[in-house]
């Protein structure tokens, strides 16, 4: 178990290595002029000369590579054009607000997934479980920023009952900063008034966020506890009498959430990247804005640095997802 | 000099040794041990040993889709693994298998017809049939193997488990086999099922002089239809020698322990003894 | 590590999945609206009742007039008849997914084929790439790319397609792994086939209906990304009518003028949900082994 | 005379239907089986024949719908299960009604404890029989018979072995924690699906001969369903051959292997290679088991029979008695000459 870890833990570097040199490329041989779109169309040859300069953009690609990848082992991710940070820094202010977002999201999906995914897997074929797979399936397929219009429309404009945008009130002081996720530093410092603006605020793009991972995680629970069900020991475990809770939860939910942690890992990473849509309808402040930001203005950088910590936070979470399903499931072995 | 058996095996041994990651191997697991075979032409020799034996390692040993790492295979007095692509080539269509489980052995997506026709196909050089002639070739084989016509024009999911294994068989004697390979080809089988197909088969090596390798792990089948019987456990060779003699009058203790463990109907006796331990 | 074994699945059967992908009246919805986007996408400039405004035309007098019956979703701020352009949105949309699945579809499912078949360093090598490619963020990559190329149409398929073949790869490489292991093809190589046979004879067909379902999912999920670069305003260029672009618009003049949202924000929705239904009947005809 | 005593169990004209994409498929057609305390009746039959789901209605686990049972009893000491409510059933199974299933491979929760999933049972069992525990803290009473169980059913060292996972024991070992569960809710009537046939030969002599003495100890009624002649043979005191969805034979087992009277017997018994069986000399019943879908009307084994007449294509034949316990379901029987 503590090999496993240490290897997987060994595994980083090379794939840190592997992510920069994608990006890179990427980021680099492409077509793009980012140091003219950084000095604004005013600036002067020489200006704009500096500019490549301080950045070490007049340097060949392979050069700026290595020194990149030097910089890495220091927790360097390089100056960003457009802010004129740090990018770590920068990723440093912006992460936990995408983190809040996409564990809120997370723990809506889940909390609702799971339980709902094992009572239409009893219901299967009956109309309750046809219409919650018919609206699992609508879910998937509402585009999430729409659906952030939509409940900005209603919820936002239209009734009123919650905030259009932004992390907190702007007249709201944010509260001290420990862990940098407003609403847990809220509820540290005891502030909750603050703590109650920041739920509201973060209600309608979670619920944005969440829906999809949510329809996922109920659709593969259904399936696995589908197969579950159809099983010897569930068989078993109703001729010999066990209580249907019992078998309902330990037997076939057990077994179940097994299959479902790797949806869930999977759908953990995608929020990461992918939150860049809802941070923009919502104007959250997050790492998804600032990457936007930074893409449009050809700034690499910073989209390299978001790459890798996304990157990073994936392989963690998948890491955790492979350990509870050791927890869950004592045939995994740590090899 | 007495011409050389049609297969022989020589102190084959197999080791596998189970990939833990990309660096790291784990401990070494004995698949077979120092075996020695020999089958004779028309003649049947019966594998028989217990679940993990290695008794199915051995098939894909003889056909060389794996290496032995200790150990000969010898075709017609020929090592097996000197064989060039050509020599190979022409081995495999003298040596063919047939599976335990005939829902997975056949292509899903083939109807028996082109099942029974790849082979021809993949030997189209030493077959020598063209289109016409296969198809002639094909209706043969399908009433050899006890079928009628109709059931070319089937997928594997429309017949019985009875004919799919039929249709396995009549695969393996497309290329005009001398050796066939059986890996537990009846335990799949309803008990009429597999009487049908043991009687195929002994019918089968009484017209074309087949030899037969009969992996099994019942004693009662193998005694039926094998002329000498082979005991493995644990990748090791235990007893071998006539079937007669292996039943009346086992020299081992394990062979011994077989023996007595297969149910028998000759004598429908209730043995009342309880025993317990662990297995 | 794995946590168990699965059963080996009995493979697709052709006329039976055809039979049962009839009898399930969702798929046959999802084939319905995919044949409606479809022909939307061949002939949705031909339908839409104001052509004038898909070519680019403005009507000043007309701006944000609400629904009504000459306008049933209404005019945008440039007077531009909403129902005409998303009818015509639907070309670039589908036919961007479709190239992008197709891209990334064939190239992985060769990247993934030629991994697992031939094994040994090249696959090793093969799936450390797509490993790594399947860790950066999807959309990030996508919305790098189209930037530095540029707004476009085949910038915006060749960003998005970039980071589409990972999956499949993934997908055909464990096919092909699992297919090698079975019995029949066993059969075949102790037969003698030769390599090439026994891959496109005996392991290939059966690993085509997983990727034809994913493909069919995927083009949903397509059709969302490329709305979603057109939202942030990477997409094509303007005067082309593309749903995520309209939305982006609509954003801006949203409590008030709320409809100009809604038929783009629909028709991705309908489009979408279309292709998954058709991916999911697909799924459960030719996949024992998900749900029903 | 006094009024009998009813037996164990009781399956009168059981007859199930299961709804398929195809249309219902006729699977149970007029099961009947008397069981008494103390027998092991031998189910037999090739696969598809409906051994299982008989063994499966006893304690009404097949799923209704597909299933359905448009007629038949099924007596448990006098009381009919079908009329039973869930909750009463459930009450049952397990305290009443033990059952193995086929694979042992697969019929133990592999995410949960041996001695846990031991204990549930007896814990489950306890609800409705309180003094299956004896006093003191259930949970604690309930692992203490965990392990007595698995002592009896032969696994060394049972204290400990309470705290193992399934994937740690072998096939025979997990077979054996399979019968330890049957049997903790101390039932009277014990049905074990195949409980051998996933086992290594030696293995299958152990687990049979320990099912018997089980059963000899206990006094339980037991239905052990096979498709091997050879272990009802060995191990049964009657069986009940099934074809088609009915029984077509049954009686003691001496009298029926000795005298088989229905041609489906006879085949069967002559289509298993025995330690004699010269070479060549197998007789296989041709043909296969027909399509519940389009069963031939009348008998169903008419199709494959020798000696079936245009009657026996007309009409079922019914059970009839032969004298000492056996009773065939055939027009034209091989008649046992009774001495």
């Amino acid at each position: 178990m503590l090999r496993f870890l240490l290897r997987r833990l060994l595994m980083l570097g090379p794939v840190l290595v592997g992510l920069t040199a994608i990006m890179f490329v990427i980021a680099r041989l492409l077509p793009g002029d980012p140091v003219g779109l950084a000095a604004g169309p005013n600036a002067t040859q020489a200006e704009r000369a500096a500019l490549a300069q301080e950045f070490g953009l007049d340097r060949p690609v392979w050069d700026q590579y290595l020194s990149y990848v030097a910089g890495l082992a220091r927790g360097d991710l390089g100056r960003s054009l457009m802010t004129r940070h740090p990018v770590a820094e920068d990723i440093a202010i912006y992460l936990p607000a995408t983190l809040e977002l996409v564990l809120a999201a997370m723990a809506l999906a889940i909390a609702l997934g799971l339980p709902l995914g094992l009572l239409t897997a009893l219901w299967q074929n009956r109309w309750p479980d046809r219409l919650g797979q018919v609206l699992a399936i609508g879910a998937i397929s509402v585009p999430r920023f729409f659906l952030g219009l939509l409940l900005q429309l209603v919820f936002a404009m239209w009734l009123m009952w919650l905030p259009l945008g932004g992390q907190l009130p702007v007249v709201t002081l944010p509260p001290p900063r420990v862990t940098g996720l407003v609403t847990l530093d809220a509820a540290l410092a005891g502030d909750w008034a603050t703590l109650g603006a920041a739920c509201r605020h973060l209600a309608l793009p979670a619920l944005a966020l969440a829906l999809s991972p949510l329809a996922a995680i109920l659709r593969m629970m259904r399936a696995s506890a589908i197969e579950v069900m159809a099983q010897d020991y569930v068989t078993a475990a109703r001729a010999l009498g066990l209580p249907r809770r019992k078998i309902l939860i330990k037997t076939i939910g057990r077994n179940a959430v097994s299959a479902t942690l790797t949806v869930i890992g999977l759908y953990f990473g995608w929020l990461l990247g992918g939150t860049v849509l809802v941070e923009t309808v919502f104007d959250w402040p997050g790492l998804g804005l600032y990457a936007t930001r930074a893409i449009l203005s050809q700034d690499m950088m910073p989209v390299i640095g978001v790459a890798l910590v996304t990157g990073l936070i994936f392989i963690a979470v998948n890491l955790a997802v492979d350990l509870a399903y050791g927890l869950i499931d004592p045939r995994v072995r740590y090899e | 000099m007495a011409d050389p058996p049609l297969l022989e095996l020589r102190g084959v041994s197999r080791l596998y040794r189970p990939r833990r990651s990309l660096l790291a191997r784990g401990p070494e697991v004995v698949a077979l041990d120092g075996v020695s075979l020999r089958i004779a032409q028309d003649e049947s020799l019966g594998v028989v040993g217990e679940s993990g034996a290695g008794k199915s390692t051995l098939t894909r040993i003889i056909l060389r889709l794996e290496r032995p790492d200790a150990g000969q295979i010898l075709y017609r007095g020929a090592d097996v693994a000197r064989f060039g692509p050509g020599a190979l080539r022409a081995f495999r269509a003298r040596v063919q298998i047939v599976f335990q489980d005939p829902q997975a052995a056949l292509n899903p997506r083939m109807t028996a017809e082109e099942i029974v026709t790849e082979p021809m196909l993949v030997h189209r050089d030493t077959v020598g049939l063209d289109r016409r002639g296969r198809r002639a070739r094909v209706a043969e084989l399908i009433e050899t193997v006890g079928l009628r016509p109709d059931h070319l024009r089937r997928f594997p999911h429309e017949l019985s488990g009875g004919q799919r294994q039929r249709i396995g068989i009549a695969r393996a004697l497309a290329a005009g086999p001398e050796l066939l390979l059986l890996d537990e080809p009846t335990s799949a089988l309803d008990v009429s099922a597999q009487a049908q197909v043991l009687n195929l088969l002994i019918d089968l090596q009484d017209r074309l002089g087949l030899g037969y390798l009969f992996i099994s792990h019942d004693l009662a089948v193998v005694r039926y239809l094998c002329d000498r019987i082979a005991l493995i456990r644990q990748g090791r060779l235990v007893e071998e020698g006539p079937a007669a003699q292996i039943f009346d009058a086992p020299r081992t203790a394990c062979a011994r322990r077989l023996i007595d463990a297969a149910p028998d109907l000759g004598a429908p006796l209730r043995s009342a003894g309880r025993t317990t331990g662990t297995d | 590590m794995t946590a168990g074994t699965r059963l080996p699945r009995p493979a697709a059967r052709r006329p039976r999945a055809l039979r049962r992908f009839g009898r399930n009246r969702l798929s046959l919805l999802g084939a319905g609206l995919v044949a409606l986007v479809l022909a939307l996408a061949l002939f949705g400039p031909l339908l839409a009742p104001y052509p004038a405004h898909v070519a680019g035309g403005i009507d000043t007098a007309a701006r944000f007039q609400p629904p009504s019956a000459a306008h049933p979703f209404g005019t945008n701020e440039l007077g531009q008849d909403v129902l005409s352009l998303t009818l015509a949105g639907a070309r670039v949309s589908v036919l961007a997914g479709f190239s992008v699945v197709l891209i990334g579809g064939t190239t992985g499912t060769l990247i993934g084929g030629i991994a697992g078949f031939l094994g040994g360093w090249i696959d090793e090598i093969l799936m450390r790439l797509t490993d790594l490619m399947l860790i950066v963020p999807n959309l990030i990559l996508a919305m790098t790319v189209a930037a530095v190329l540029g707004p476009g149409f085949q910038n915006m398929v060749l960003a998005l397609a970039l980071g589409w073949w990972p999956g499949y790869a993934r997908l055909l490489r464990g096919e092909v792994l699992a297919a090698r292991e079975r019995p029949h093809v066993t059969a075949a190589r102790a037969m003698g086939a030769s390599q090439a046979r026994v891959l496109v004879r005996h392991i290939l067909p059966n690993c085509v209906s997983p990727v034809i379902v994913k493909m069919s999912l995927d083009m949903g999920f397509a059709i969302l990304m490329v709305a979603g670069l057109g939202f942030i305003g990477i997409g094509v260029r303007p005067p082309v009518p593309e749903w995520g672009t309209m939305l982006a618009t609509a954003r801006a003049y949203m409590p008030d003028m709320w409809w100009v949202a809604m038929a783009p924000g629909l028709a991705i929705f309908v489009a979408v949900f279309g292709f998954n239904l058709l991916g999911d009947g697909l799924r459960d005809s030719l996949d024992p082994r998900g749900g029903r | 005379m006094p009024p009998l005593m009813p037996p164990l169990l009781e399956i009168r004209d059981l007859h199930l239907t299961m709804a398929t994409r195809d249309g219902p498929a006729q699977v149970l057609t007029g099961v009947a089986l008397r069981i008494a305390r103390g027998e092991i009746w031998g189910l037999v039959g090739e696969s598809g024949c409906g051994k299982t789901l008989t063994g499966l209605s006893v304690p009404r686990l097949v799923p209704c719908p597909p299933a359905h049972y448009p007629a038949g009893e099924v007596r448990l000491d006098g009381e009919d299960l079908m009329a039973l409510s869930e909750r009463r059933m459930r009450a049952l199974r397990g305290r009443r009604i033990g059952m193995i299933l086929q694979d042992p491979a697969t019929s133990l929760n592999p995410t949960m404890r041996i001695g846990d999933q031991l204990a549930d049972v007896a814990l489950a069992a306890a609800r409705h029989d309180p003094a299956l525990l004896g006093p003191g803290p259930a949970r604690t009473a309930a692992r203490a018979l965990a392990a007595t169980m698995l002592d009896r059913v032969g696994i060394a060292s049972a204290r400990q072995r309470l705290s193992a996972w399934p994937h740690e024991f072998s096939g025979g070992m997990r077979q054996r924690v399979l019968i330890a569960m049957a049997l903790i809710g101390a039932p009277d009537l014990l049905i074990a699906d195949e409980p051998t046939s996933a086992l290594d030969v030696p293995v299958q002599a152990q687990i049979l001969a320990l099912m018997q003495g089980m059963a000899a100890d206990r006094g339980l009624g037991m239905i052990l369903i096979t498709h091997s002649m050879g272990v009802v043979a060995r191990a049964c005191s009657h069986v009940a051959v099934m074809y088609a969805g009915s029984i077509v034979e049954t009686g003691p087992v001496v009298e029926v292997l000795d005298r088989p009277a229905h041609p489906y017997t006879r085949a069967l018994m002559a289509a298993v290679p025995g330690r004699h069986t010269p070479r060549g000399t197998l007789r296989a019943l041709p043909g296969t088991v027909p399509d519940l879908l389009a069963a031939p009307p009348g008998c169903r084994f008419a199709p494959r029979c020798p000696r079936a007449t245009p009657a026996c294509r007309a009409a079922r034949p019914p059970l009839r008695p032969l004298g000492a316990g056996h009773a065939v379901a055939c027009a034209h029987p091989d008649a046992p000459a009774h001495g």
